[in-house]
């Protein structure tokens, strides 16, 4: 039985990687500031326009100006700290040193991913020798052999409570890559990488989108990720890199 | 208010003359006059407040104006310096910045130096259009020498204008030749980016130019001549200088 | 094994954005705000200053 | 030949207001009417633009939204909706909407109309400078237009046009002639605004009357000052991207491309490394204060509003002035917000959420004196001042939103998600109709020399106000639900993604159901204005039904004679005595009023 993709009155889908706990938190935390102040503000609205004053008073511009200003300010200050902390703990460094490496590469209208090897080294890769007929979308220059064990897959497969390191790429135009389950976003430009790290925790199958449009076909430009147990995903990745030797022992 | 004549109290409240030499235009500014109170705004014609007001209008409509090509310059110069330091690595993890500055062309100084001297003609011009003797000439029936002698530094700062685009041309000119071209290089688009949104600027500065001259020639209103060449001249200024930013910049910022 | 990776982020690093050009968007942004906010406070100066 | 005429009357006499006549007159005056000056005319003139904008954009979104909850749905006459087709209206309705309608409506129609003689001045600075801006922008909206018929059709790129999308016909269809028709379109209209803006603060600083001092001044005339400042400031950036784009296109240069950029299997070769990042910032740079050139004069406006139908003084009036500044000031050190996931370095990105944050603060400072200046004065809930209102509740509404939207990491898993779709739609473009509609029924006494109908009016704001929160409330919850903007289906090949895409379709067929009933509620306002055009005029003695203060309901304010006195202010806006019986209109030496003897 399927899980609804999405749950609780906010409508969030699952969340399902290490740091999506406390940006769901600060989420609904701004969401229900956000309620409670439009209640309230509708609240006053509405009684303000119905009441009648009985004697006009002079104006407390003191209390009701700038008072619920400072406190609106301390409370936009407040939120805006929290979220800097974890904008920054996400943002500001990059992937532990042994965080797994995998590279995405958009291209209209699909995603590719790839994997280092056994040599835990990406090949070069080179625009003019991509060939999708070939079976070299991604344009891995033959002559390095760094790119000989590279594992170029069309479904994003990780391991659970490991940390990842994703290398953003572009061939044609932006493309954003986004996991909503795992709290991410990050476009992907063409002639330059950005990288995007993340945990993901509970195994499962998880909607990858593109969210930066594309070209035509982009409400198609959809791919899975796929979340297994840490030692299911090292039969996997066996399995690929077997595939892959194999592919490049025949001439 | 210093005024060497005063007018008949008729003339002060006659509605709206249009200034067309019906008052004797004194206020050394522009030659407005019959304010000698000038914060009773009822003395003021109606319609439009004098000529001090029309000059001051304009020249607050071109402050705007220009403020708008200011930022439109300074977008291209963000660019300008964000191309310069890019670069890309290649298969080697070698830094590659393709930036290979366009050596600018001699001409461009004796360019400069031309916009300079049509500055300084432009300003004789402007200045000459506020002498109160000339005015007053005029105002007298003794011919127009306001539009005389502003015209004849206006056809300078034109000949000295026209001399900067041909010498612009040559720039041009001598660069294809030696086979640099706007697709040569990120600094050469640079170059010939900068080089035609401000001659662009300036024919627009030239047509100014040409409308004061036509204005001098026959406009019977010495306001109306009065905003025309102060306009164009502090148009024609600012042009200059965003010259000598822009020059700089090509010539030492590559 | 496929535990470890190998530093491959620190091969990649080098190929990120470098100093010079960060410093260069750093400067494009301040160039664009500073002239926009100068020209804004220019405009409202102006009409402060009239009358 | 069976008519009876008498000798010496020439038949047709008899009928001078036949239709043929009326026509007639209507040709002889129209090129006068379009090659007018004057600056009421090209108010008029504008909104005829916005008008047909409108109808037209509000068109385009029907059919999207019909495609979206049905996507089998064929419209009529042309068959289903191809994904580029979605995505060209995407683009010309964003288009549309944000610039000939939200720029041109507020700012240059009825900035146009009233604002000579909010300042007491009976023209512009620049009458032909005006006009000239008025015919660009109609070419603009033909050429805009034009792209539609074009073949490959409209850009699909989005009103952003993001490189290196925009700048190769190899990425898809309607980025070739249609994309270079939009440039143009967009090129054109920029000088427009640049005009019509530098027209509109000469007038504002030279052209005030005696004693319309700087505090004296209306909100809305703060709003027009700060909204032109911001155009002059971002429409000239606008114009040099998109001379650099179009470089980019048609010269081979790269200043937004790669060296190298694979598109559709064709290796595009630049010298240099420009980057589509250069794009977004020379955009949003625009784009962001473009929102604030949307919904300052609107502000303006609810404020006047409200203080006149409270008969309040605007409460905090100096700090609304500020706040009015404020906002057009922050709103142009704040685009990186648009790029927090778009590659910008995580540094920026916690100053640009900072500068974001901060808008808060004035903003809220508005909302705070609307709601004071109400409280407890038992408004006249007229027609202008329900959708006064409804402008403050939608604007507190979407606004609620912004500062979410301004925290990077919450901006990470919102950012282009219907969530944004919903806060921009309701802060921008329902307050900003609701400014505008405000507008129409506030001013039309003065624009058409009659009133509208109050209960027609009332029927149109409830059903209105109804329909904007049942369309854009519920794309919050498809925004959190993580549905992407400009997906053409939310069904789609199996799998995960498409489980969770099509988890929202339920409340997509609620919106589209809401959206038609939104646009079908317009019909009462439709009506209102024919029904208007067919009442007499006004009697003169009623020139000011709504006992407003402000210096366009001045004797003849908006049709001054030439042998007038000069127009003399001698007060601040909206002075009403705490009975709120009285009041002292800015043009009366004399201090009071009384409503019931008017």
């Amino acid at each position: 039985m399927e899980a609804p993709p999405t749950h609780g009155f906010w409508n969030l889908p699952v969340d399902a990687a290490a740091h999506g706990h406390a940006l769901d938190t600060h989420l609904l935390l701004n969401l229900w500031i956000a309620l409670a102040l439009l209640a309230l503000a509708h609240l006053i609205l509405l009684l303000g326009i119905a009441i009648r004053k009985r004697t006009p008073r002079p104006y407390h511009q003191l209390f009701i100006e700038y008072l619920p200003l400072a406190a609106l300010t301390l409370l936009f200050a407040f939120l805006a700290l929290r979220a800097q902390q974890l904008w920054a703990a996400q943002r500001y460094t990059g992937a532990d040193l042994s965080a797994m490496q995998v590279e995405v590469t958009g291209q209209q209208f699909v995603w590719y991913f790839r994997y280092p090897g056994p040599d835990a080294a990406f090949g070069r890769t080179n625009l003019s020798l991509v060939a999708p007929a070939e079976v070299n979308p991604l344009g891995i220059d033959p002559t390095d052999t760094y790119g000989r064990d590279d594992i170029v897959t069309s479904q994003l497969v990780l391991p659970a409570n490991r940390e990842v390191d994703l290398t953003l790429r572009a061939q044609d135009v932006i493309h954003g890559f986004a996991i909503p389950e795992m709290r991410i976003k990050q476009n992907a430009i063409p002639g330059q990488t950005t990288h995007i790290h993340f945990t993901p925790e509970i195994p499962g199958d998880y909607a990858i989108l593109c969210t930066q449009v594309c070209g035509m076909g982009h409400y198609r430009m959809l791919a899975t990720l796929r979340v297994l147990p840490p030692a299911v995903f090292n039969t996997w990745l066996h399995t690929q890199e077997a595939l892959q030797a194999k592919d490049k022992a025949q001439p | 208010m210093p005024s060497t004549i005063t007018p008949p109290e008729i003339d002060r409240h006659r509605i709206s003359d249009g200034n067309n030499g019906h008052r004797p235009p004194t206020d050394k500014r522009t030659g407005g006059n019959g304010e000698g109170d000038g914060d009773n705004w009822n003395n003021r014609p109606r319609g439009h407040r004098g000529p001090h007001e029309r000059i001051s209008q304009a020249r607050i409509g071109l402050f705007f104006a220009l403020g708008g090509d200011l930022m439109f310059f300074v977008a291209l110069i963000s660019v300008f310096f964000v191309t310069k330091a890019s670069g890309h690595f290649d298969a080697y993890d070698h830094f590659i910045n393709s930036w290979l500055p366009t050596a600018i062309p001699s001409i461009l100084w004796l360019n400069t130096i031309a916009l300079l001297l049509s500055s300084v003609t432009a300003e004789i011009a402007r200045r000459a259009m506020f002498r109160e003797v000339d005015a007053m000439d005029e105002w007298f029936g003794l011919g127009r020498p306001v539009s005389y002698r502003a015209a004849i530094w206006l056809s300078a700062t034109l000949a000295l204008g026209l001399l900067f685009l041909a010498g612009q041309w040559v720039a041009w000119d001598q660069l294809a030749a030696q086979h640099v071209f706007f697709r040569s290089n990120p600094s050469s688009h640079f170059f010939y980016l900068i080089t035609i949104t401000h001659a662009v600027h300036l024919f627009l500065g030239i047509v100014g130019l040409i409308v004061a001259l036509a204005a001098l020639k026959f406009s019977r209103s010495l306001a109306t001549r009065q905003v025309w060449v102060d306009t164009t001249v502090w148009y024609w200024h600012v042009m200059g200088a965003l010259w000598i930013f822009l020059f700089l910049l090509l010539e030492f910022g590559q | 094994m496929t535990i470890l990776q190998g530093c491959a982020q620190c091969l990649d690093s080098t190929r990120a954005t470098p100093p010079t050009v960060q410093a260069a968007y750093r400067h494009a942004i301040i160039l664009l705000a500073s002239a926009g906010a100068t020209l804004f406070i220019a405009g409202t100066l102006l009409l402060r200053r009239q009358r | 030949m069976s008519i009876p005429t008498t000798p010496g009357t020439p038949p047709n006499q008899g009928a001078p207001s036949s239709r043929g006549f009326i026509a007639l007159r209507w040709a002889r005056r129209a090129p006068r009417a379009i090659f007018s000056t004057d600056h009421r005319i090209i108010g008029f003139g504008y909104l005829v633009i916005s008008l047909i904008a409108v109808i037209l954009g509000s068109l385009l979104s029907l059919v999207m939204r019909m495609h979206l909850a049905w996507p089998s749905w064929q419209l009529p006459l042309h068959g289903p909706i191809l994904p580029e087709e979605y995505l060209a209206l995407v683009t010309m309705h964003g288009t549309l909407m944000l610039f000939f309608v939200l720029t041109v409506a507020p700012q240059s129609g009825f900035g146009n109309l009233i604002l000579p003689a909010q300042l007491g001045t009976r023209h512009m600075a620049f009458p032909r400078l005006n006009a000239l801006g008025l015919y660009l922008t109609a070419l603009a909206l033909i050429i805009l237009v034009a792209a539609f018929f074009v073949p490959g059709g409209a850009p699909i790129g989005g009103w952003t046009a993001y490189p290196p999308l925009s700048s190769t016909p190899l990425a898809g269809p309607g980025e070739g002639l249609g994309m270079d028709l939009w440039l143009a379109s967009i090129a054109l209209f920029a000088v427009a605004t640049t005009l019509s803006s530098i027209n509109m603060l000469t007038t504002i600083t030279k052209l005030r009357c005696e004693g319309l001092t700087w505090e004296r001044l209306p909100l809305t005339v703060w709003g027009w000052f700060t909204a032109a400042i911001l155009s002059i400031i971002a429409f000239s950036v606008l114009l040099a991207a998109i001379l650099l784009l179009f470089c980019d296109r048609h010269l081979h240069s790269g200043f937004f491309l790669p060296a190298q950029d694979l598109i559709s299997g064709v290796l595009l070769q630049h010298r240099g490394d420009g980057s589509p990042l250069l794009w977004l910032h020379l955009f949003w740079f625009f784009g962001h204060p473009e929102v604030y050139i949307a919904i300052l004069p609107g502000m303006g406006l609810t404020s006047m509003v409200i203080a006149n139908f409270s008969r309040r003084r605007v409460f905090a009036y100096r700090l609304m002035i500020a706040t009015t500044l404020l906002i057009g000031f922050l709103g142009i050190i704040v685009w990186g917000h648009h790029m927090f996931v778009a590659g910008l370095n995580p540094f920026a990105g916690t100053a640009f959420s900072i500068s974001t944050i901060a808008i808060a603060i004035p903003a809220a400072a508005k909302v705070f004196s609307w709601l004071a200046t109400t409280w407890g004065s038992r408004p006249r809930l007229t027609t202008p001042m329900l959708f006064a209102l409804g402008f403050v509740s939608l604007f507190i509404t979407g606004g609620l939103t912004g500062p979410i939207l301004a925290q990077p990491i919450l901006d990470e898993y919102l950012h282009n998600t219907f969530f944004v779709v919903a806060h921009f739609h309701l802060i921008m473009a329902m307050a900003g109709v609701f400014g505008l509609f405000c507008a129409t029924y506030y001013w039309a006494p003065l624009l058409f020399h009659r009133t509208l109908s109050e209960p027609l009016g009332k029927l149109h704001f409830w059903t209105t106000l109804l329909g904007a929160y049942s369309t854009f409330l519920p794309m919050h919850f498809t925004g959190l639900a993580a549905e992407p903007r400009h997906y053409s289906q939310l069904t789609g090949i199996a799998g995960p993604s498409a489980t969770l895409l099509q988890s929202t379709l339920p409340l997509q067929r609620h919106i589209t159901a809401s959206a038609i009933f939104l646009l079908c509620a317009q019909l009462p306002f439709f009506l209102n204005l024919l029904l208007a055009w067919r009442r007499p005029a006004n009697d003169p003695a009623d020139a000011n039904p709504w006992h407003a203060t402000t210096m366009e309901w001045a004797p003849n304010a908006l049709n001054p004679h030439p042998n007038d006195e000069p127009s003399i202010v001698y007060r601040g806006p909206s002075h009403y005595t705490d009975s709120g019986k009285e009041f002292s209109p800015q043009w009366s030496p004399v201090n009071t009023f009384n409503t019931e003897a008017e």
